[in-house]
């Protein structure tokens, strides 16, 4: 047997159980937890496309998730839209809401852009708050805006149980991964690592950076915005300091730096890691010991820093391949 | 035993190995110049012994003491200054700060006054500019000040990395000769130049460093009337 | 007018005072080049330890601050000693470790949380203190006193610490680590002391600006995340690492916080903040009075 | 080396954090237990609120369980289940559902937060769960046609409606007309739905509005906003804020010497036991409408508070109380349902007409729930805050029937 | 036929000339080489051609086309191509990788970009280190490198900035005649380094500069016995053997 073949066997083996989970899993609860893990893998590869190829920090990417929320929602609830052509359309406006945030934000370096598109976030979210309508679109404001849960059906995407939620994000994330992987494996991936790594290196080899980072900004929020419709959807409440909010920008931060950025397996390392420790954490501690589940968190993110600042994703890929080839590979050797 | 003694190390850069089983000896109060062409290693070698590189294998001794592996901190209590190629002067600071903070060890702190007077006296160019930030300064008077915060430092061996980097030929003599005499005063001095002429004709001893080795050593007067050296540099 | 002269006052003062709380994060990121998340967090820690020494001697807020100063200090030296320096030595080649951001983001979650375990979530403030509500009135002026000792405070705090780095021998070190760390430490400057010794001090301001606040504020354990952001823009707006411009940048909030509502809601100076930081940012990448970087 | 120990390091932490939940799982539900899931802010900015209402529950159960439990399920205990919200509406919906589907709760409550309580009232409607929400004053929680969730405070247009009645009633009282008010209110859910209230019923009762002003909660300095109350001319403020600002907000209004004939709150952070000694007597004279006093006039409020207070280190406050009577409210719908079913339950939430026993320290005569699921007799009562020689307390003032015998409201303030 | 041509080129940094009006012309086909002891402004001048820094004057005609104001991306699609004195890999990629990102220059499609990578890497007799970790290559490998990944973007012009630099006797003869091979396919090279043995071996012509004017210009025999040169090298007073 060779590496690529067990590569691919435990790669369906893994989609095989993802798409099985269901089938066994029957609690709600846990599926529920599970479908907020692939959300926020979702989100950080989406995420991952900037902040890990590109190498640049941004922390505002819940401005998209916000967007993506609020544009199928309205249009849904005021005109009837469906929501998987308000996710579309939302999709599109991130994009050019990405576009515009980046084309200044981008000659920045380090502190500063990360700064920046932090004021840039909580700037919009500050706008959002104080805007009850923009034209005939009512957005609330700081109300939020509820979903009525009562229209259930594939057309509407609401659902009364959770599976039908667990596969569509499922899916998402199985299709936001393939395309990280191929970007990663085009011209366009190659471009943003080789930027991300040494500019002037690919500036020298007839690489534009500036214009691929953009590229991939505009990617980037597209599909982030995918998921906020999904997110409003699921939650049917959505509301500017849940979709806005500066705490989910980091959290997506956070997933992506500890599972390793610019690696396709990080943002699900990091997801698989974080996920749990904050869900499980809260779930026992919370009601007992306020806070002490954010403490853990906070620990948590101290701790793989500390052992190892380059994130899970290195590690965990040499010991899976150690494991492989010593294991499994000996025979052939 | 000599005064400082590097006895067989090996370098590496990351990966990359910059100095191969190298060693050499300085006494106290010469004058030893270091040259070579570029990428020979020499300024590698300088940041070896200052601290701010680490031999993988071999030692470095000063005064009888193993001093490699330890902080460029621990370095300078040692008496070891390492002026660093580029003059690297604190560019936001004034001239007269730079050259206090030179004497940041316990040492030197104590004389500060008495040692800027010196090296004003040296250099009075920089007592001109003593308020100027070290930005401002052209490039043959931020040699001077660079040179003037390692003797602030009361060094007991002062390492030069290509003072004369860059420089007219006028001010290349100025510095040269402020060399000189910086050893006439009693200290001991590690030069490393390409300036091959300036260098040697200064110098007690010196070595000639190619792909981090010695490949020469002997007085300056006997390597300057070397046929090799031109050959080295000029590949004929 | 005098409505306008009025609220330019408290801009000012109110805003010399959002200075002195972000004056910390400027000389931490000078020095180490990094955000400091956790920058409110300590703020917070500043209050508990100001609002517990005050409350348990009765002393005027005042002197208690020179208690509070030197344990914000060790408290900021040593966690930098213990939590952030090993970062730094495994990315020793990184100028901007990103990996510190989370760290101290690690740390805000912790002391928060670690304050609501230990001390609950109730508010507290100093009822029986010597500044509490005391107002000067010239004619139709009102000035309040606390906020007018916390002004000068803190521009008493930013001379002393902009003197300490220009004219004392550790202040100089300071500076050139911050210039050129691998040049300082030919010098005989230990890098590391001298971070843990910025992080001290850009805690011990935290803690001064917390004392300043415990006389008119109120104590609580997420109280620092109200400052954090704020003490973000501030120091972009004025330029990272200058402690002039964290000062004159607290006073341009202070003084939109102050002037702006007078003409709109409230709810929408924020708004104008974000807009102004952003506006600055694309101007003047390094701030108003920051020196031009490659950060 | 060391990279080989500090993976190995972390894999074992990794591993045993996750052990550690994972051999703690889930406790099962006995029998004999009834599961109540509570979803409150016990982290995060709302966490004083959150930790009231945990105390007050906890008293509850208690005395319930100590007393026999339910009765009717052969002395069933009753359980609770706690979950912390952070005051974050996707946090509490979360909750809800683990609540529900894996800790198997049988009744949820809560969240005090409107934001939260709202999309979670959603979630129970969902699994059919009964929902008793004791303090949330979103008109729209109970305005969905929902047939699970039951609220025993009153809504937020009652509450507006109230204090415009005491205004009028004041005005009357005290022959002192009120012309010109000022709105400030914190913006968020809560507070704009006050101020959309306020504004119709200024329209409707002929008073001009001088300022119309939200601030953001986080704000860190009020006196912008202060200046605009004093520099508008109004007579009459009327506030919504949760417990930072309403501190702020009172010492800055004190520190500015506005003038006003009163100041009219909305409870909230104004009800917050810090608030009174944070505030000291800047808080003088303070009107705040909640739904339960201390000095009420019922048999066993008193006691309840003493016992409250001696756990504690605080007095009940409304939200405490209404936490509190739903706790027995529940227990009531238990004893006539009989059974765990949800419907059963719902339908015995439902038929609720609860006009005694230790949960009813409330001022009105009993709960029972419209086709809503609004407690319709849930009346407020309007208090002033004053030192009669006690130091600064809370006392009853309105409706006249509830005013604490002995004490004449100061209206105007000064 | 000129390829490159420097004309009066001026270089101010604050109030440091780095570059006195230079003139310099390329033919094409042919390895000129630019020498100078350290500081002469060498490396000033590369970056002016490579786009890096503008020109404070004077103008760069490459294939008769001015480009001093050019970007650096855009030089290189108009076929001029450069190394990095300090090595630039990308080093958490392999060699394969490093040369694919250059190979994209020409095309989109993977494949062919894969393909062609391996034809340049075959060429340089590296084929066997293409999944090497670039991180991981020695320094001779990371110059070779280097070279590799600028001729992926198959230029007309190669800048070669001290390749030799770090490179021990043996492997400086390799480099040698990788560039020989370079220039043998039809690229002209314009070269710094400070390995005489290496320059005398390689150049068809020299240009010496000191203080950022051209004090010399020849054949490499030439160059070798000029006075100005070696005084320019060894120092002022240099007794001449």
């Amino acid at each position: 047997m060779t590496k690529e073949k067990i590569n691919k066997t435990a790669l369906i083996l893994f989609l095989f159980i993802a798409f099985t989970i269901p089938l066994f899993v029957r609690s709600a609860t846990y599926l529920h937890i599970l479908i907020l893990l692939y959300f926020y893998a979702y989100l950080t590869t989406s995420w991952n496309l900037v902040g890990g190829f590109a190498g640049v920090l941004p922390l505002g990417h819940s401005v998209f998730v916000g967007i993506g929320a609020y544009t199928s929602t309205i249009l849904s609830l005021q005109y009837g839209i469906s929501p998987w052509i308000g996710m579309i359309a939302g999709a599109f406006i991130a994009l050019i809401l990405g576009v515009i945030i980046a084309l200044p934000t981008l000659k920045m370096r380090g502190a500063y852009f990360a700064l920046a598109t932090i004021a840039f976030g909580e700037g919009i979210r500050v706008m959002v708050e104080n805007i009850n309508n923009i034209g005939p679109l009512n957005i609330n404001g700081p109300r939020g805006i509820q979903i009525p849960p009562t229209n259930t059906g594939f057309f509407n995407f609401m659902f009364a149980g959770k599976e039908p939620y667990y596969y569509i994000i499922l899916i998402m994330l199985i299709l936001v991964l393939t395309l990280t992987f191929l970007i990663s494996r085009s011209k366009l991936g190659y471009y943003l690592n080789a930027g991300g790594e040494e500019p002037e290196a690919a500036m020298a080899l007839g690489i534009n950076v500036a214009k691929a980072r953009l590229t991939a900004m505009a990617i980037s929020s597209f599909l982030t915005a995918l998921a906020g419709t999904f997110y409003a959807q699921f939650t049917l409440y959505i509301h500017p300091k849940s979709v806005f909010s500066l705490d989910l920008s980091f959290e997506i931060a956070f997933i992506a730096l500890i599972g390793g950025r610019g690696s396709v397996a990080g943002p699900i390392i990091g997801a698989l890691l974080l996920r749990p420790v904050s869900d499980l954490s809260r779930i026992y501690f919370g009601s007992h010991l306020p806070g002490l589940h954010l403490i853990i968190f906070g620990a948590v993110l101290i701790l793989v820093m500390l052992y190892q600042p380059r994130g899970l994703q290195e590690p965990l890929s040499r010991i899976y391949n150690r494991i492989i080839e010593k294991k499994i590979l000996k025979t052939d050797k | 035993m000599s005064f400082l003694k590097i006895d067989k190390i090996n370098v590496y850069y990351g990966d990359i190995q910059v100095i191969f089983n190298l060693s050499l000896t300085v006494e106290k109060g010469e004058v030893v110049s270091i040259v070579g062409g570029n990428g020979a290693g020499k300024s590698t070698l300088l940041r070896t012994i200052s601290g701010l590189l680490f031999p993988t294998s071999g030692q470095i001794s000063f005064e009888n003491q193993k001093i490699n592996s330890k902080q460029p901190e621990k370095i300078v209590d040692y008496g070891i200054i390492h002026v660093p190629e580029g003059r690297k002067l604190f560019s936001l600071m004034t001239v007269k700060e730079n050259l206090i903070i030179g004497a940041y060890n316990k040492r030197a702190e104590t004389k500060i006054a008495e040692t800027i007077d010196n090296v004003y006296q040296l250099f009075p160019r920089l007592k001109e500019r003593e308020n100027q930030l070290a930005m401002t300064l052209s490039g043959g008077e931020q040699q001077m000040a660079a040179i003037g915060r390692g003797i602030m430092a009361h060094p007991k061996i002062l390492m030069l990395d290509e003072p004369s980097l860059g420089l007219a030929p006028i001010l290349m003599k100025d510095i040269f000769a402020a060399i000189r005499k910086i050893a006439d005063l009693g200290t001991t001095v590690l030069l490393v130049e390409q300036d091959v002429k300036n260098s040697l004709s200064l110098s007690d001893r010196a070595y000639v460093l190619e792909h981090g080795q010695v490949v020469m050593e002997g007085s300056g007067k006997e390597l300057l009337k070397n046929p090799h050296i031109k050959e080295a540099y000029l590949g004929m | 007018m005098i409505y306008l002269i009025e609220d330019i006052i408290n801009g000012i003062l109110m805003g010399s005072i959002y200075g002195l709380t972000a004056l910390g994060l400027t000389v931490i990121f000078g020095v180490l080049k990094v955000i400091n998340f956790a920058h409110g967090s300590l703020l917070m820690v500043g209050m508990y330890v100001a609002y517990w020494i005050i409350t348990a001697t009765g002393i005027h807020p005042y002197i208690a601050l020179f208690i509070a100063a030197p344990i914000m200090f060790f408290f900021g030296y040593y966690l930098q000693d213990i939590i952030i320096k090993p970062i730094f030595k495994a990315e020793k080649n990184v100028r901007e470790p990103i990996t510190v951001i989370i760290v101290t983001t690690g740390l805000w979650y912790i002391l928060d949380n670690l304050t609501l375990l230990i001390f609950g979530p109730q508010y507290r403030s100093i009822q029986d203190n010597a500044l509490k509500g005391a107002m000067l009135e010239i004619g139709e002026i009102f000035i309040s006193v606390p906020k007018l000792c916390g002004a000068i405070t803190a521009v008493i705090t930013a001379l002393a610490i902009y003197l300490f780095f220009q004219k004392t021998k550790t202040g100089r070190a300071v500076r050139a680590t911050s210039i050129d760390r691998e040049t300082a430490s030919l010098m005989g400057i230990n890098q590391y002391k001298i971070y843990n010794i910025a992080f001290g001090i850009g805690t011990a301001a935290a803690g001064i600006a917390a004392v300043t606040l415990v006389p008119f504020y109120n104590i609580f354990p997420t109280v620092g995340v109200l400052f954090d952001i704020k003490g973000f823009i501030i120091v972009v707006l004025g330029g990272l690492g200058s402690i002039l411009g964290a000062m004159l940048g607290g006073i341009i909030i202070g003084l939109i916080e102050s002037v702006g509502p007078q003409f709109m809601s409230s709810t929408w100076t924020e708004a104008i903040v974000y807009g102004l930081f952003l506006l600055v940012l694309f101007i003047k990448p390094s701030g108003l009075f920051g020196i031009k970087q490659d950060w | 080396m060391i990279e080989k120990k500090s993976i190995k390091f972390l894999f074992a932490a990794v591993l045993a954090f996750m052990l550690a939940f994972g051999i703690s799982a889930p406790l099962k539900a006995e029998d004999t237990t009834v599961k109540i899931g509570n979803i409150i802010p016990l982290s995060g900015p709302s966490a004083s609120l959150g930790e009231q209402g945990k105390y007050a529950r906890e008293m509850a159960v208690k005395e319930i369980n100590d007393a026999g439990g339910i009765k009717s399920l052969g002395g069933a205990k009753l359980e609770m289940a706690y979950a912390d919200s952070e005051s974050k509406p996707e946090k509490g919906v979360s909750e809800a559902e683990r609540l529900i589907n894996t800790e198997k709760v049988n009744i949820l409550t809560g969240c005090w937060n409107s934001a939260v309580t709202y999309p979670v009232t959603a979630v129970a409607e969902k699994y059919g769960t009964p929902f008793v929400v004791p303090v949330s004053v979103s008109d729209k929680i109970t305005e969905q046609g929902f047939k699970t969730v039951f609220r025993i405070a009153a809504k937020d247009s009652w509450w507006t409606r109230d204090q415009f009645a005491f205004l009028k009633d004041m005005e009357k009282e005290f022959n002192g007309p009120v012309k010109k008010l000022a709105f400030v209110y914190e913006n968020g859910d809560w507070g704009q739905g006050f101020a959309q209230q306020w504004k119709k019923l200024a329209e409707k009762g002929g008073y001009e509005v001088v300022l119309d002003e939200p601030y953001p909660s986080s704000a860190t300095d009020l006196s912008p906003v202060v200046q605009k109350i004093k520099r508008s001319g109004a007579e009459v403020l009327m506030l919504v804020s949760n417990a930072a600002d309403a501190i702020l907000l009172t010492n800055t209004l004190a520190d500015y010497k506005v003038k006003l004939k009163a100041i009219i709150a909305s409870g909230g952070g104004h009800a917050d036991p810090s608030f009174i000694k944070a505030t000291g007597n800047n808080a003088l004279k303070y009107f705040d409408i909640v739904e339960w006093e201390t000095d009420i006039n019922k048999p066993g409020a008193k006691e309840a508070n003493e016992k409250y207070n001696k756990l504690y280190k605080q007095n009940l406050t409304g939200e405490a109380v209404d936490a509190y009577l739903a706790v027995y409210v529940i227990k009531d719908a238990l004893e006539r349902a009989g059974s765990l079913e949800p419907a059963k339950i719902k339908e015995a939430l439902a038929a609720t007409s609860l006009k005694d026993g230790p949960g009813m320290i409330v001022g009105y005569p009993s709960v029972e729930f419209d086709e809503t699921g609004q407690n319709k007799n849930a009346a407020l009562v309007m208090i002033q805050i004053n030192d009669i020689g006690n130091g600064p307390e809370r006392i009853s003032v309105w409706p006249k029937e509830a005013r604490r015998k002995g004490y004449t409201p100061v209206f105007p303030m000064k | 036929m000129n390829i490159l041509k420097l004309q009066n080129i001026t270089m101010d940094f604050g109030g440091l000339r780095a570059v006195n009006s230079l003139n310099i012309i390329i033919k094409q086909g042919e390895i000129l080489a630019l020498i100078g002891p350290n500081g002469a402004g060498k490396s000033t001048v590369f970056n002016c051609i490579a786009g890096v820094y503008k020109p404070t004057a004077g103008e760069i005609y490459f294939k008769n086309k001015k480009i001093d104001r050019q970007k650096p991306w855009n030089l290189c699609k108009t076929g001029l191509a450069r190394t990095f004195q300090i090595v630039k890999p990308f080093t958490s990629k392999t060699v394969l990788y490093n040369v694919m990102t250059a190979t994209f220059l020409k095309t989109s499609s993977i494949k062919t970009a894969e393909k062609k990578a391996l034809d340049i890497l075959q060429l340089f007799n590296f084929a066997d280190k293409k999944d090497v970790k670039a991180g991981n290559l020695t320094i001779a490998d990371l110059k070779r490198l280097e070279i590799a990944r600028a001729m992926a973007t198959e230029p007309k012009l190669l800048l070669l900035d001290e390749v030799m630099a770090g490179l021990r006797p043996s492997e400086v003869d390799d480099m040698v005649s990788v560039i020989k091979q370079v220039r043998d396919s039809g690229v002209t090279i314009f070269v710094i380094e400070h390995i005489m043995r290496a320059i005398m071996a390689l150049s068809d012509n020299i240009v010496v500069i000191q203080f950022g004017k051209k004090i010399a210009q020849g054949l490499p025999a030439e160059i070798a016995k000029d006075e100005k040169v070696i005084k320019a090298y060894l120092g002022d007073d240099y007794e001449l053997s």
